[in-house]
């Protein structure tokens, strides 16, 4: 009887999460579909905690409670721009759970276990501790409490193929002899360096796509966790999980057009990249005024948001910029490359914070052909995604990458502190165009100013 | 039959559905799939409850626990912050008092 | 556990399929659709050929053989069928010269 | 060992099946995911003769033959219009095999059967013998065996109500007692009558949502059976046939805006309809060469090609016409109405078979649009599916029904043999119409006057 409610309680949550994650196809549905994968989650909880094997409740109050408050508490008070640190510290205490799991298990049953078990335990293990220490690493390098940049040394992708190597043996003796304890936590501690190897030598900006890969390998996780303990809510949870992560960082090495082995393996933006077309003449400077009078009285403006919006926190002062020109009747629109910033949808995410209705965010395809009808695109903190040379020059390091093409706009105006580089280190044409007119100073203070002048043009 | 085939059928079903619902999520909500994903990752918790209500001496619940917290953290972080970002998208411009930082 | 269990889920989740893919078949395709769902329903097949070629006295034979018959047109009917329609479709004109009756 | 691969390849098959159905999504993939899904019939056939329960093959081997014999002819012979009513039968022969296992189960085991056994047994008998039953009849009035429109009796709806709760407790005694032969036999002699009854009072040209409910209706079977005997691979292509039978009468009842209880309770198309705006005027018949020359000297014509098209075997002939159009430069589309003819889709098969570029064919939503910018739209054979009532006269019988906008060309021909009227029953305005000009006859014998006019204009 019991067993029923439980296994329907898990029935159910399976339902739920999957109705969750098909209402995420439409902004209008997403919320509800939360809300349901929420429920699902508390059912399988409540289903769990009915478990014949579950004879004490104060701890697991305890620790429901402490988990609780420090995932509310973090969640609630981090900034949106803080996004993808938290997400992927959140990320590594959901493996560290996995891990210790394991570990526990391997504690008390030890050379018991049948080689199924061990087999599904050991892969939890693995990919658990690989993607705690690799998420923490992630989450420090988006921090910036760590160099963003490749960390590397000579022949480091042998002495990891070694590492890997050296645990799957481990994990092989322990099949066969789960007794071997040594075996076990030796397998754990060379995951754990594992992880911090395998994502220290990627660059801060390719953090989003590891992470996705983390997200996946967790999935992976749960999934062997699933067949191991016979529980089908794990497999179809980290199945689901498992798909979710491997699509993303696709469609992200897509849109940044490089392999997922580059990706991890490339250390890509540690070298300063060939030179590519050698800078010719200078960018020209101009005044908040004339900005503001080119704004003031164009027509059609389109915004063009990157990664510096996000560091500048200024997606609030963008759409207030943007109401100021609405009410002088400009068309205003926002075009978003799915890459812009540093995590996918990056982008609108910040400017839906910002109030900013979805209907006014266009995606690349779309709103790439309406640059030529645009008098002013002006750029806020994009580089690398407004690059031209990536469509027009063969030799770019990042050829071949889909662009917004800015530089076909009537005219141009670029914020951006100084002579910074965007995230792939190359140098942008797009800034020494005669159409290009640069703002230089923090985005945020910048459009402040750029309001004041278009209130009073 | 065999206590691996079911899984095999749930796992080969779970892996089509992944792949056509999460291809039909459009980019404007990637980062919070993202977070959603990461929340529902959290199932594990499943796990870590039965270690740590079991009754398998000090190391197991102390183990247990800590799984606890920090798969609970998993799963509230990752749904609070889905949840928060989710807020932020609406349909048309409305008459709210733009909000400032 | 309990053996409705699994087969619950592998219904669950089918049913999410069906209703993704077939949700996503154009209305050029539906008559395709309609003859290609009648030939996979003949895996009531499977059943048949079992009762035929057990050893279950001569009623279960005659019984089994029949279906095995009638499923068996079923199936490779409806596949034929579906495979003559689809032959006709076409993306652009080809040189190929016009069919008569 | 042998259950491994036994239980694989009912694995594999399913997964073919699935990428088959998916591959449909596009005419592209479609034949090449087909011949997956028939891949995967043959590895679950293959993977079934390992079944340790087989002693002899020769029978099994005969019935192969001779059912993928009578298949296969069957399915070669018969003329494209005909199709609805080939699937009808093929459909009736699979509910056939579904029931006659039913029987044989029962009559080995009989008294020893246990509970959810019984029940899915009884579902499988049930519904298969029903869909049998139903499906010959369909199968009968789509092929003229018999009066096609609804046969009635008054409180039908109560008698077979009756039946289907005499057969239910039937059903319920035999899970309890199920050594009750008797109840057994009942049930299924219920379920064949109620399979004719259900049938009977539909209308012929209601025949295709019927036999996708069948269709339905007989996937549910395959879930039963796959739940009692513990086959994963009859549940999931039993449910994914469920999902697409009640899909596709969903979407008719849709196009054709009605409900399904409309359709399988109300005798629809058995009165004549309360009578719609009163005919005015008399249709004017125009002769071929005036036909021919509107048609040669436009700069565009839509084919609206209807039910009439289909009994005519026109739809060579329509593309001639075409083609001959074409080599004089004038734009031809085609536009085809979900419902248009007797099954979803009817006509874009037809006139692929005709050798059309799937280009050509044109959606409602994607056509409507144009029909003012066209000088001649010439209806072959439609009548319901252009029937102006449906979208200006809220008291038709058919109002509400998204039709065709033929009436909105400059000029508009139709070709049909006389008075008759379409599925609906009902008079259509269109033909009263100034602008609309008659051409009385089979549609293939006018047409192919059409062509030689045009050749000689
Ligand atoms: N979104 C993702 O999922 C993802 C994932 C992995 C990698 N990436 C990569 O990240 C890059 C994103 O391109 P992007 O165009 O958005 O950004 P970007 O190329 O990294 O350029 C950011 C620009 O913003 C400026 N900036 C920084 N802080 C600023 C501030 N406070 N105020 C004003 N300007 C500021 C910088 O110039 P100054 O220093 O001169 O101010 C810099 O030129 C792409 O190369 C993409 O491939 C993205
Ligand atoms: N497609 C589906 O899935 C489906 C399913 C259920 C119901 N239906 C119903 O079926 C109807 C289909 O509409 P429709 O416009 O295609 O057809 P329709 O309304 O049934 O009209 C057919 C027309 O074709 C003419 N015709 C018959 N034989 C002909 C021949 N040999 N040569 C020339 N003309 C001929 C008839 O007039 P004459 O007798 O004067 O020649 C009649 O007016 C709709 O009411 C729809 O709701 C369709």
């Amino acid at each position: 009887m019991d067993h029923y409610v439980v296994e329907f309680s898990y029935l159910f949550a399976s339902v739920f999460f999957i109705v969750g994650l098909k209402s995420l196809s439409h902004p209008d549905t997403a919320r509800r579909g939360m809300h349901l994968a929420e429920i699902g989650m508390l059912l399988a909880i409540i289903g769990t905690l009915l478990h014949k094997e579950i004879v004490s409740y104060q701890w697991i109050l305890v620790g429901l409670v402490v988990g609780g408050a420090i995932g509310g508490i973090l969640a609630q008070r981090v900034a949106m721009t803080a996004l993808p640190q938290l997400t992927a510290l959140s990320h590594g205490f959901g493996a560290l759970a996995a891990t210790l799991v394991g570990i526990a298990e391997y504690a008390r049953h030890g050379a018991s276990i049948e080689k199924p078990q061990m087999v599904a335990i050991g892969i939890e293990v693995l990919l658990g501790a690989l993607t705690t220490t690799g998420s923490v690493v992630a989450a420090a390098k988006l921090q910036e409490l760590m160099r963003g940049s490749p960390i590397t040394f000579k022949g480091q992708n042998y002495v990891n193929l070694g590492i890997l190597a050296v645990s799957l043996v481990a994990l092989v003796i322990l099949v066969f002899s789960p007794g071997a304890a040594f075996a076990f936590y030796l397998m754990l501690a060379l995951a754990l360096v594992f992880g911090l190897m395998l994502v220290l030598p990627i660059a801060a900006a390719d953090m989003p796509v590891v992470m996705s890969l983390l997200n996946a390998y967790a999935g992976l996780a749960a999934t062997a966790t699933g067949f191991a303990i016979n529980n089908n809510v794990l497999i179809i949870a980290g199945t689901l999980n498992g798909f979710s992560g491997f699509i993303l960082s696709v469609l992200m090495c897509r849109a940044m057009n490089r392999s997922i082995t580059n990706v991890i393996f490339g250390a890509f933006g540690s070298a300063a990249g060939p030179a590519s077309a050698a800078a010719t003449g200078e960018a020209r400077e101009i005044n908040i005024e004339d900005a503001a009078t080119q704004l003031a009285y164009a027509r059609q403006v389109i915004f063009v948001p990157g990664y510096g919006m996000a560091t500048a926190q200024a997606q609030h002062v963008v759409r207030e910029l943007a109401s100021v020109l609405e009410e002088r009747n400009v068309t205003v629109k926002y075009a978003i490359h799915p890459v812009a910033g540093r995590m996918p949808g990056h982008m609108n995410v910040l400017l839906a914070e910002a109030d900013v209705p979805y209907s006014q965010l266009y995606e690349l395809e779309q709103i790439n052909s309406d640059f030529p009808n645009t008098d002013v695109a002006i750029v806020i903190g994009a580089n690398d995604v407004v690059n031209p040379d990536a469509r027009d020059n063969p030799g770019s390091p990042i050829a071949g990458m889909p662009i917004l093409d800015v530089d076909r706009a009537r005219s141009v105006i670029v914020l951006k502190r100084g002579k910074g580089k965007g995230f792939a280190g190359i140098e942008n044409p797009l800034f020494l165009k005669q159409n290009t007119g640069m703002l230089y100073g923090d985005a945020k203070g910048t459009l402040g100013k750029l309001i004041s002048a278009v209130v009073q043009a | 039959m065999n206590s691996l085939m079911p899984g095999l059928y749930v796992f080969a079903l779970s892996a089509f559905l992944g792949y056509l619902v999460i291809s039909r999520v459009p980019p404007l909500l990637h980062t919070p799939l993202m977070s959603a994903t990461n929340a529902i990752s959290g199932i594990s918790l499943v796990g870590s409850l039965v270690t740590a209500g079991g009754d398998h001496g000090v190391l197991s619940t102390v183990l247990g626990v800590t799984a606890v917290i920090c798969a609970t953290i998993n799963v509230v972080g990752g749904f609070w912050i889905t949840e928060r970002m989710l807020k932020f998208f609406r349909r048309k411009e409305t008459p709210v008092a733009k909000e400032k930082e």
